[in-house]
């Protein structure tokens, strides 16, 4: 398994939970700090399961999401 | 007392038309008016009505000309943009001699603007929009009640005379709340006949229904005709609210939304001791000249404030006829005045 | 007699049904009342608010240069409209989510636990009746019970007793803890 | 039946027709749907109950040559009015009629949604491939090459694209209960068209719903053809372009 | 003498739209202007220029709409229902503040009416018939030869104040051919450049074209922006024409294909010893109030002679505030009246 | 490519984006969209001479989100506004982004005929049944029995019609080079969909004409429903009604 | 052959042609006589030949033709 | 000066071409002209008609309410305008189609078989070429030279040389037979 990191905006995030159900590996929860708008942000519950596949930051609408992964490990790219 | 309810004007605008006997609603979203669009979907087929989401604006008044001419009670109702996209189809009935109602609830323009309260389709309204010279017969409420109330006499009227009615009103009164007491129920079969409807052919000649002639000569019988029915609206429909005008030094003409605002500032004029009054047209065509004009003889100024660069400016000019200075206060784009600002205004004056 | 009230805050906070009900029992009590929301696109997911214009009189403008209450259910709308609350008049500061005491001085503050109060109370929705009971009081010009009675009116569909019910327990709970002394808390961040 | 001596007439003016003067260009195929959309009128003795909406092109006039109530819609929006009609008085039966410009150019969204809906109406498609009454413009139906006033070089698709098969399109809605395309040049397509056109009318008496007669028609004036030759033309080349038959009949 | 060629006005006035470096053209077939379509669908491709035939009036306006935020001069023609069509995307151009030609070769109205000459769209053209509070450039010829120099003269007004400009002709000028000596050819690219336009975000910031802006303060701000540029306008480019002004007792104010009649009008008055003049105004906005103005402190009357019920005549009674007393002669439905008819009112004027 | 500590970054915003943060609601695919367009916008290298038409509907900003030239069209005029632009300036690459409402309901008649006439644009069309923006009315696609706040009962086909299928009837015409329909409910659908988006770009860009992409969407706020499940609807519901695939590619 | 007879009504016709080229009898044919509208008028060239058969006047766009038969001569009707 | 033709006839005759060529002629001459058509639907199939005005100075009102000559080509445009031409005025009628004298006496009436002397000529569409000649003679401000001149110009394209010449050819007969004493030949059926 590649090594991944997801990276939240909390500014950007409107806590729809669609990342949450994305990511195949369980990374991502729903916190309850509210941003500046009052929105529910997400955040990683387990950091260290992420493979940095970027599934949930492609399906972010928001693009509340940036990812990174572990140098070599292939070159998958979403943006 | 009626039993009052809280209704916003739209709502209130919308079961004030199922109770004047309005069978027929054509219409397209668009805010600040989609609650009389969704009301009439969710009421008036209970009523024994049609509701049709009519695929644009410019389809709705076109629907809005085969109900009417088939002799239904009829309405439609849009905000500034879809009001422009009518306009073709106003024209025809107009010049077909058809009735319907039309409710502009008015926002921030030109183009796309926003969707915050504005006056600035007074010219559209009262000058007649589209192509030709019609006339349709227009109304501002400046209250929840007076919505309900005025669309009613606006399906009057538009049946009586032939002419189309638009109730002139703005975002602001659309979306607010107010108790309003409702008009009774009218049932469509005690309404006056209408013997040029298309009902049918049976046991008469053919109804025609018809904005064209392709003679002039023809054409300008038609129009003269028309005018002549204009004539007799305005010696016989103009409607207006006075206050406190008797021994008023700054003469207010305001209409809806603005006209109520231009309340508060007289009341606060007054309560600073001021001699301010207030003429709030009701009818917006036939627009009340006279009064106007009567009034502008024995005050020092008239003072117009209306949510636009200055349209119906040009008609209380108009019945000024240089008699006192007429100033302007305007807003525009959405921008409300608070009754402090005109106050402020009104101070320069007195 | 004419008093007005702003409510504010984050769309989906029940601050429009919080103003509709209030202006629903002042017209019960026979009271000349308006009811202004903000409206369109600009709620979804932005602020929303709405103005409660109350009299004895007939109303002019439904639009409220100075407010006599305010009640912001967050921060950004306490932003918004706090500088234009009358002197003298009120402001409604929902703790639970707004994080600084009132910068103004010439105003009153009333700090109120709005989402806690309504979690005790086992129904988090009830927030905005919690704060609705606080308008009350500080607007002192509508009745408490003509208030519960309007809830009703508004949410009482058949099968809907209980939702009524908390509504109205979160209303007097507004009401009631709004009544304790006005010293502002104390705040983690200053405004 | 009158008679002259010991004959009898076998053809005649329909009863439902007023009696003025067609103002069409000679030979012009409006005039003979008007007198076949009559002939339909009398036979299903609907002439009291029948409404013309007539569009605004070279059969502006048609409101007045019906012995029915009529009424003239603004161009492109007949479909519009008669749904509005319709609406106001389900017991009327209502009739659109419309040419290319007026029902495929400017009035395509009143066309399709009207079709969409399922409105109770029954539209007449006078498919003439050009704009008559403004002085031969292109219209969405003209064919590829044809020039026109307004495509003078012939229309090209480039730029122009492709003559519109509305048939076609209101065919693949779901609503529709009867879309058909005929043609009226010769004796053999006349009576087809006309008994698409009592069908079409027979439906709509019968409440089933929307239907629509596309007709392929000439305009000798527009196409600078003498009425014969115009009439040759649709068969050997327009049909080609716009095949004739049923699409739909879920009668 | 530039070599003069007999063409109509809708021929002439394509013409112009091309010598002017008009490279778009949109429109959709109407009589009385179908020539200006046919002639752009002939001659504007060997320009270089692109002609579309839209499927509808609305779809033509807003491909206008698209065309001038690209950059390029642009032009549709129509008649007044087809214009009546336009309005939305007329008040999005104003709101956008994108420059635009639009002529409207007027019939008679309302509704489907008749394709005969008329004015009888004037409030539409001058006061906005399109929602919100905007102006378009009014630009009225009564020759042919000054049809051919007013659209040249519209493109150069609308790009300099990014506003958009109307030729309001009539059936007749529309129809009628005489000589014109036509404008020189201008090269497109010696036109004034257009840095808001779109033309790609190379090298600069994203140019963004738009009517709308959610925060009434916003829009406020562009609307009064926008009618500061009005003001210029009115300070700056009212046109007109005086006949026979100088010792008139009765002027009249006529416009286009009325204003050319009226001149047969002082022409034969004058031979009968009468003191008639004529204010013929070019732009109807800027209309030419002040001179007018002048004029009304002078004569003993002002006849507004239209082919209308008396449209322009609200603007010419603005203008005399009362000076003098203000009769009116209209005709509608596409009848136009002789010059004895008008000059028999002006007798009983005189 | 940028880099934390020995991590490359694998995913970040697409430059021909602006900073701006969408004002969609939670969970709404506009947004998906956008950014879906942006990547398309970067990878073909078009920054610096696409132009985005924005529509009038919950998009409405989306001129302001792209770091392209852009401009706000009237309500269903998005494809006659890029037509002007495309015939204006045939070197730009116009992309007219719009909703249902927008596209299938007013703006009938202009996505028709820039489609017959092959104008070269590409069309992004918003398929989320409703209209959003004015607050969840009946739009011409939504389902049959479908709630809305026009259509309070369900839309009844009886009176209403059913959904109309618009990538199909632009496919039937002769002159669109790409016509596909996509969802964006999962992974490999938003995949399979920022392909559909680049290849209909990339046809603009080859000159080869119109193209339409048919985006079945979500509207969490119209439809009342929370984000996931308005998605697990598309994939359950919505795709039976709008098969997904491509119809038509002539490239 | 059943004996028919066409009639023309010469105010209406407007000298198309389409019933010359429709009667498969050669019954009719333009005459050089102009209608009060200018138009030139169709006629019999040989009235005898007809046999009421209708289908000229089914074609006759302007409805300027009536045609009667026989009686008894069978039931073809064109209205 | 200012002088003014009506040309009247039925849809097809070239009556609006026959002014065009006048006003061309005009225009050439250095004189100020307008030519003003019927136009629109009503052309088709009914009557069309042209009023061409000549004169020295700007010209007004291109609607003439007297012309000074009239060309009726056909019946129904001689019942239509005869009553309207100024006294003492002209008026060329097609006798070729027009079987009824004038009815006016204040006019001089110009009988000319346009058709027959066009068929004459071997080109029966030229009959509009002939009433022309009759015009120019009845106006008497254009030369019938400058009258030739424009038919080149608006028929002369490359290969019409004949077209150009025969019409030229009409013109001239046109002109040539107008000249014959005015008195009104037998009529059939009486006006
Ligand atoms: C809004 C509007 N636009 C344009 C016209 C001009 N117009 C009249 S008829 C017509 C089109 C005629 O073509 P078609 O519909 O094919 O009918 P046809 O005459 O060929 O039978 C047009 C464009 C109009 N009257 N109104
Ligand atoms: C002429 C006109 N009519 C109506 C409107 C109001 N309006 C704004 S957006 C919209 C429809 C939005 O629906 P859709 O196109 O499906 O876009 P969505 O918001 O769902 O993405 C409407 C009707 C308008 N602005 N202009
Ligand atoms: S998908 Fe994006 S906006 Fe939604 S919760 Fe995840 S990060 Fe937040
Ligand atoms: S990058 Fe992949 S593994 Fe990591 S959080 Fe996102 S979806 Fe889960
Ligand atoms: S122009 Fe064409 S369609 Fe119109 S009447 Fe003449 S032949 Fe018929
Ligand atoms: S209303 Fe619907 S389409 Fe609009 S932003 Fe919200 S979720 Fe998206
Ligand atoms: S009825 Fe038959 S045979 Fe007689 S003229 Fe007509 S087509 Fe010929
Ligand atoms: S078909 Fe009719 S109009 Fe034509 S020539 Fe024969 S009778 Fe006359
Ligand atoms: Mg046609
Ligand atoms: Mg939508």
């Amino acid at each position: 398994m590649p090594k991944g990191k997801v990276v939240v905006d909390p500014e950007r995030c409107k806590g729809c939970g669609i990342c949450v159900a994305t990511c195949p590996f369980g990374v991502l929860e729903m916190t309850s700090t509210y941003n500046s708008s009052g929105y529910p942000v997400v955040g990683a519950a387990c950091p260290d399961k992420c493979t940095g596949c970027a599934l949930c930051a492609l399906a972010c609408p928001d693009i509340a999401l940036e990812v990174y992964r572990e140098v070599g490990a292939g070159e998958r790219r979403g943006g | 007392m009626t039993e009052r309810q809280l209704m916003t004007g739209n709502e209130a605008m919308a079961e004030a038309a199922i109770r004047a006997g309005c069978r027929t609603y054509f219409g397209y979203p668009i805010t600040p008016q989609n609650e009389i669009l969704e009301y009439m979907a969710a009421h008036l087929p209970a009523a024994g009505g049609a509701f049709v989401q009519a695929e644009s604006e410019v389809a709705a008044i076109n629907m809005c000309y085969g109900a009417s001419a088939a002799g239904v009670r009829t309405m439609t109702s849009s905000s500034s943009p879809g009001i422009s996209l009518k306009l073709e189809g106003i024209s025809y009935l107009a010049g077909a001699d058809l009735p319907c109602v039309i409710v502009n609830v008015m926002r921030g323009g030109p183009g796309l603007g926003n969707i915050a309260p504005a006056q600035g389709d007074y010219f559209q309204a009262t000058k007649g929009g589209g192509h030709g010279d019609y006339r349709v017969i227009v109304l501002a409420p400046s209250t929840v009640q007076e919505a309900a109330e005025l669309v009613g006499l606006a399906f009057d009227l538009s049946d009586r005379y032939r002419v189309p009615a638009m109730i002139l009103a703005d975002g602001m009164l659309g979306q607010m709340m107010e108790p309003v007491a409702l008009p009774p129920h009218r049932d469509p079969a005690t309404l006056p006949p209408k013997p040029w409807a298309l009902t049918g052919a049976k046991g008469r000649e053919p109804n025609y229904v018809a904005s064209f002639a392709l003679d002039p000569k023809d054409l300008r019988e038609l129009n003269l005709r028309r005018h002549e029915r204009y004539r007799e609206i305005a010696a016989r429909e103009v409607r207006w609210e006075e206050v406190a005008t008797e021994d008023a030094h700054v003469l207010l003409v305001a209409y809806g939304t603005m006209g109520r605002i231009a309340k508060t500032v007289v009341r606060r004029a007054r309560g600073e001791g001021l001699k301010v009054g207030l003429l709030r047209p009701i009818t917006l065509w036939p627009f009340p000249y006279a009064p106007i004009r009567e009034l502008a003889a024995r005050v020092r100024a008239v003072l117009t404030v209306e949510l636009s660069a200055g349209q119906m400016w040009e008609d209380v000019r108009l019945a000024v006829e240089g008699r006192c200075p007429t100033p302007f206060y305007g807003e525009m784009g959405g921008v409300v005045p608070t009754p402090d600002e005109v106050l402020a205004e009104v101070k320069r004056l007195a | 007699m004419e008093r007005s009230v702003v409510f504010a805050g984050f769309g989906g906070q029940g601050v429009l049904l919080a103003g509709k009900i209030l202006a629903r029992a002042a017209m019960e009590e026979g009271l000349e009342v308006t009811w202004l929301p903000s409206y369109g696109p600009e709620m979804r997911g932005g602020t929303a608010n709405c103005t409660v214009v109350i009299a004895d009189e007939p109303i002019g403008s439904p639009i409220v240069d100075r407010p006599d209450v305010l009640l912001a259910m967050n921060g950004p709308s306490l932003d918004r409209f706090e500088p234009r609350v009358a002197p003298g008049g009120t402001v409604i500061v929902n703790r639970s989510l707004i994080e600084r005491p009132l910068r103004r001085t010439d105003v009153k503050g009333v700090y109120l636990q709005a989402n806690d109060l309504a979690r005790e109370l086992g129904e988090p929705r009830a927030a905005n009746m919690v704060a609705l009971g606080a308008v009350v009081r500080a607007l002192g010009v509508v009745p408490l019970e003509a208030v519960g009675q309007a809830i009703g009116e508004e949410l009482g569909a058949k099968g809907r007793e209980r939702l009524v019910e908390v509504n109205r327990a979160a209303l007097e709970r507004g009401h009631q803890k709004s009544g304790a002394p006005p010293s502002p808390p104390h705040f983690s961040r200053p405004g | 039946m009158p008679k002259t001596e010991t004959m009898t007439k076998v053809f005649a003016r329909p009863r439902s027709l007023t009696e003025k003067k067609f103002t069409y260009c000679p030979g012009c195929h409006h005039g003979l749907i008007t007198r076949i959309l009559g002939g339909a009128i009398d036979k299903l003795g609907i002439q009291e109950r029948t409404v013309v909406v007539a569009p605004v092109g070279c059969a502006v006039f048609a409101y007045e040559w019906f012995r029915c109530d009529g009424v003239q819609a603004a161009h492109g929006r007949a479909a519009a009015v008669a749904t509005g009609i319709k609406r106001a008085n389900p017991d009327l039966v209502v009739i659109s009629y419309q040419g290319d410009g007026d029902l495929a150019a400017i009035g395509t969204a009143e066309t399709i949604h009207a079709a969409n809906r399922g409105e109770a109406i029954t539209v007449i498609f006078v498919n003439n491939q050009i704009y008559g009454m403004t002085g031969g413009q292109m219209a969405p139906t003209t064919l590829d090459g044809q020039a026109t006033t307004s495509s003078p070089r012939g229309r090209d698709p480039a730029t122009m694209g492709h003559p519109l098969r509305v048939a076609e399109m209101i065919a693949a809605l779901q609503a529709p209960m009867y879309v058909t395309r005929q043609a009226l040049y010769d004796a053999k397509h006349i009576a087809q068209a006309t008994r698409a056109v009592e069908k079409a009318l027979r439906y709509q008496v019968e409440k089933r719903g929307y239907s629509l007669v596309e007709i392929l028609a000439n305009c000798p004036t527009g196409w600078k053809m003498p009425p014969v030759k115009a009439n040759e033309h649709i068969a050997a080349t327009v049909t080609g372009v716009f095949p004739l038959g049923d699409l739909v009949d879920r009668g």
